[in-house]
């Protein structure tokens, strides 16, 4: 049976996480130099229409079609085969959407490790390839009924699938196609503040369809899930804020960093954890993947906009927070403190295996695609800027 | 009294400045424009067809400094602005008949 | 009674759809000269406003008052005379909210047949004559009971009276004002690509409010139109793409316009399709609509910012494409291929019926009102640019 | 018992009043000079952030604890302990979640007055008090139980407790902090119109949430604050839009400041009057905030972004406007016209104790975080702008 | 060496910018400006009220050339900027002392 | 003919302009920019640190007049752009060896 207020909720929460694309495409483009401002907002849209198509033709039915092996679902509902109008709680189509849009969100993420120099074809071939063999597999390992569902791995709203997958992609795909020419010495300062931060409210606002759209109900949980995802961006914003004050001034890219970070690392943890615990992890993503991001700059990486740092590292930090704070009241799962310290080991190994794997078949996919067809673009064209080269429009001054 | 005018690359702005200020000097004027010129050389192939290349995104820096320190600011410019590629920019130097400041009704003859 | 679920629904629908205003204003906006930038957002915020005091004095009961001879319907409800908090399945007073917005948005759709070049003030009296005289009575005909209801012709969530009846109306709007000074041989690119894109981003959201919604249920049937809806986006997205790079550069207003071609087009068909159809019509619509607008181009007609090739074109090919694609498990009404081919005999008539109407009631009104008090500002202040000349207001560089 | 319906549509109103923020941000953003455009986006979400901890320690005790002499409520819910994922209608938590997004809305609303010259570690200090001490002891009084909600006056979605509030806390702050240096003399014209168009279409957005959403149900009295939330808006536009014409020209910011002016009167009304109530409501909120800022400006107040003549005045139009226009079959309470007269006498009292109160507490507490830490940057910090000053950034030209 | 710097309406820079690279002027910087110039003549009424005319997007372009040059590059400007109306721009030619790369050390006294 | 290149406060452009206006001068080319000259003065410290002054935003003029009227320009400026703080601006004065029109094929030796 169908109920009209869980699925009115649903059908809401889809759009709202549609939303995030842009958002994060907005993000990404203030961030970036201003040669390539269009090119990574429709990088993002580009990511979200290639998984749009690849989820109803196989997509779907790979992450939740019967269960092979706790590794992947069948074809069976390829093309959307037998998926109706009817449905348990909310329409089976809704299910679909639902989870389209994660999908798609997703692959705009890992967008950041090739900023500024991905060749756009290539990028349609990789996107292709890493949804089909990264995305979908992990969405059925923990949602599908594969085995870190089967293991007992506590995944609320894809802190593993969504994020650490992401995030371990985006370094895996900035080690294959290589630093931006400067690099290091160069400036590249954002290009538009204002467009990012636009970008982040707009990944705020989307975010509570993302976990508390998660329950699958208009309930208590989506409640619960719906006030802690804003406690910890806000305590993620305020902790970065003031880490990055002691060291130097609070900016403003700063403090939407650290919501991110914060709503990262909420994100498994939405329904199983209470307001307080929140807090805890809000913060403490806030200055993990500060810490994360120095790290990084540090070594000289060029994940460009940190996707690993915040969501790769966020949602570690998260996945094992789960372990930590999860209490049976809640979500009917206790964590380390709630007496169940087992719990804290299944979401180690949980996240082990997600960042080796999403690290590592990534690298395998970008390593053939650049030597089939080449990922990056020319010298010449990434000087002139991607917006030019690739799409030949331009931001005036 | 000339203005140096000087169009870089965006990126390599932060450390033209910070060189310039360790040398003292600081009076500058500072506007994102679009430019071109040796990229020309530089080519986008685009299906088979070769493409114009179009108007890139530069930094120009006016300077008005006395005739003495000219040499001086092209010097710090070369060596913070340079990479070696088409697309470093170019240095323009511009005779000025006299300067003064809003603040003051004093001339201001001995230069920035 | 009153359903919670379904109220709730329509309450963010609504609200969803009353976005989509602003966001044409950014499309439009980001999409013309720096100077006529404010002044097409403003002419987006004017046309909703205008149109939300004119539906509760008249529109709404023109539009769903008691029919009279299946043109129109009568007074009854002016001022919203008897209509109330009770209802079925959603309150009285929401289903008038809900018709409001999208006779909102669709006068500000209208504006790109004037852009850079409109006065205000006949745009306010046009805008009145245009959403009494063309709106309200197409309304009628498609959902208030009117002739073409009767007539059995499907249009969704407003194909006709939303798509077709604003493409055609820009077009005729833009034959009595005339071209821009210097159309063709200037350049006119636009001033703010990623403007464009957000407002883009913003109509993308809010037509799942436009579309499912139209449903007037939280059901399967809205997940249905929800999932073909961002379907058929990302195919008439990913087609345009294609073409455009084809023949060139493959740029993100394209896509975006693809993007807004497929979402033109399965708006009518919406409740009566499924997703593999929602592929073939959003493809269709992009490629369709390209070729529209290269057409508009090389006949060199100024209607300036495609509402007729993407909302007018892509609207009729949505209209047939229903009755080709229609599905009676769905919609309960077949088309073509489920072999009732009668159906898209009945959508080429009521959309003939409805390009001609709104065609030549548009190009009639903006006759009389050009004569009456001008529809044009003068030279110089086209040259100066609407922002300054009609508002006093200017974007700084 | 928990019905989803319901909850399903409070959820997604929350994610839409948290919208409003940045959305404030965006259009104060917008307002400003463009070296202090990042300082108040970012002010903006600093708000937030500030406001949703405190308020799950302390603040949504303080506002809906156990009634305490009417003023204040205790500290029983402090930390959210004994609120729980069950409720009447929703959950506990969600209406913890949705109060917590007005509180932190205006706060952010209160920087208009100290807009371009705070110093951040006094505005959190500020913040801090100003929302336990002002913010919600008046969420207590008229929503917690408190002296206003026994004393009869209606406020349906906060006319008083968020605009009237805001709006003289703002005008008390800009009295204590100072004008901005050059105030007056100096020319201060907004530095990006569609960014502040941008954020008042997400103010629109939102208040849909904000004021339908107050009705905490999905049915009939929500679909009423609906409508006449927009019809209010609309009227608004168009009222400050044609008394702009008259003495000048028509400007969008005009246009969108009488929206703003709409929506804040029919805020207190939306659950208490008719649609063609709120068109006069509108349109008089529009006029007379009009007038409010006309005055404002000679008066030579540097309230810098007029919350004062928009909240604060347009809060009190609203306030007496419920007084004059409720109808007992809409929200169970008859105003003036509908033959009580002592309401609107129970709105006056209710909106002199309200003003008296905000402004009084602010003043006091600004001159005290003035006297021990200074609220204003330094005469350096401001002419170089606050977003290099404060945050070490800023807007490229 | 001169610099040219014509200011012309946004409209008309893509076909003069074409028309330049036609006939082999490459280097220029392009500047986004708010302008003022003949169109005081254009006067906005407003209620009755005569409005002053505020500030109009337009194009500045600046080019070094030799002094050879000159003369051509500001025909191809006039020939391909023109519409004839008020406000298609002014061009302003100033002396220039020197000119040099940043990408190397060498003077560039050929110009560009 | 001159070039008079004023950098002012954003603050204070609508009061030069109307001033100039006021005496006849209209044509002007104006650009957003940033700078940075005297505020070297002004140091802002930052946890106890002194933080290098950034560039602010500034306004910047380009008027080509006569060489008789450079004075007077210079005067509004002055008076009507100054509010004696650090920041008022600078104003310099280039030489201009012609001027045109780009609606005419005549040449405009009488400025502006
Ligand atoms: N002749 C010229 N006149 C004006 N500006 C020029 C000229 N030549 C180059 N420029 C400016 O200098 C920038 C860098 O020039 P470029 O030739 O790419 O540098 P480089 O010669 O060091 O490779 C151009 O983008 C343009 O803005
Ligand atoms: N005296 C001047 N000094 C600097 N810039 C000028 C001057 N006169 C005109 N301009 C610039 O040239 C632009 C075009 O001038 P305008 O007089 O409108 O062109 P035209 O004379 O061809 O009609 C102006 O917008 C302004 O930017
Ligand atoms: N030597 C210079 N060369 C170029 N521009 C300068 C120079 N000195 C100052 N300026 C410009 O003038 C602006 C104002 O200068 P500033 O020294 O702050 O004014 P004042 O001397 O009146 O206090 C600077 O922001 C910069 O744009």
């Amino acid at each position: 049976m169908i109920d009209t207020g869980t699925t009115a909720f649903i059908l809401i929460c889809t759009a709202m996480v549609m939303l995030m694309t842009p958002g994060v495409g907005l993000f990404y483009g203030g961030l970036v130099r201003r040669k390539n401002l269009i090119s990574m907002i429709a990088l993002s849209f580009i990511a979200f229409a290639l998984v749009s198509i690849q989820w109803v033709v196989c997509g779907y039915s790979l992450s939740f079609g019967p269960d092979i092996l706790g590794l992947v679902g069948g074809l069976e509902y390829a093309f959307l085969q037998g998926i109706g109008m009817d449905g348990d709680g909310i329409p089976d189509l809704l299910f679909v959407a639902f989870q389209m849009v994660f999908a798609g969100l997703t692959l705009a993420i890992v967008t950041s490790g090739v900023a500024e120099r991905i060749k756009i074809s290539s990028f349609l071939v990789f996107g292709l390839l890493w949804t089909t063999l990264v995305y979908d597999p992990l969405a059925h390992w923990a949602w599908g009924g594969g085995w870190a569902a089967q293991f007992g791995a506590l995944d609320f709203a894809g802190g593993t699938v969504v994020h650490i997958s992401s995030g371990f992609s985006a370094l895996a795909l900035a080690l294959v196609i290589g630093k931006r020419l400067g690099f290091g010495g160069h400036g590249m300062e954002p290009n538009n503040i204002p467009l990012a931060l636009l970008g982040g409210a707009l990944l705020w606002f989307g975010w509570f369809g993302f976990n508390a759209g998660s329950a699958l109900a208009a309930d208590g949980l989506a409640a619960n899930a719906f006030i802690v995802t804003n406690i910890a961006a806000a305590a993620g914003a305020l902790a970065w804020l003031c880490t990055a004050w002691i060291r130097g001034r609070p900016g403003s890219i700063g403090m939407i960093s650290g919501a991110i970070a914060g709503l990262v690392a909420i994100t498994p943890a939405a329904g199983f954890v209470g307001p307080m615990a929140a807090v805890v992890i809000g913060a403490g993503a806030g200055l993990f993947c500060y810490g994360a991001l120095v790290f990084r700059v540090q070594r000289g990486l060029d994940e460009s906009l940190d996707a690993w740092a915040i969501h790769g590292m966020g949602g570690i930090f998260g996945a094992l927070a789960t372990g930590v704070f999860a209490v049976a009241a809640i979500g009917g799962v206790s964590g380390l403190i709630d007496g169940n310290p087992a719990q804290l080991l299944i979401q180690l190994v949980d996240v082990g295996v997600v960042v080796a794997y999403s690290f590592g078949v990534t690298y395998v996919i970008a390593r053939v695609v650049d030597a089939v067809m080449g990922l990056r673009v020319t010298e010449e064209e990434e000087y002139v800027g991607l917006d030019i080269a690739q799409h030949g429009e331009s931001v005036r001054v | 009294m000339k203005m140096v005018c000087a169009v870089i690359r965006p990126e390599m702005f932060d450390s033209v400045k910070t060189a310039l200020e360790a040398d003292g000097v600081y009076g500058m004027t500072v506007t994102e424009v679009m430019g071109r010129g040796a990229q020309r050389g530089i080519s986008l192939k685009f299906r088979g067809k070769v493409m114009p290349v179009e108007l890139i995104p530069k930094v120009k820096i006016e300077m008005v400094v006395s005739d003495a320190d000219v040499e001086k600011v092209i010097g710090i410019i070369r060596a913070n602005g340079r990479t070696g590629k088409p697309g470093d920019g170019r240095i323009f130097v511009l005779p000025v008949e006299s300067i003064c400041r809003v603040r003051t009704d004093l001339e201001d003859p001995a230069g920035p």
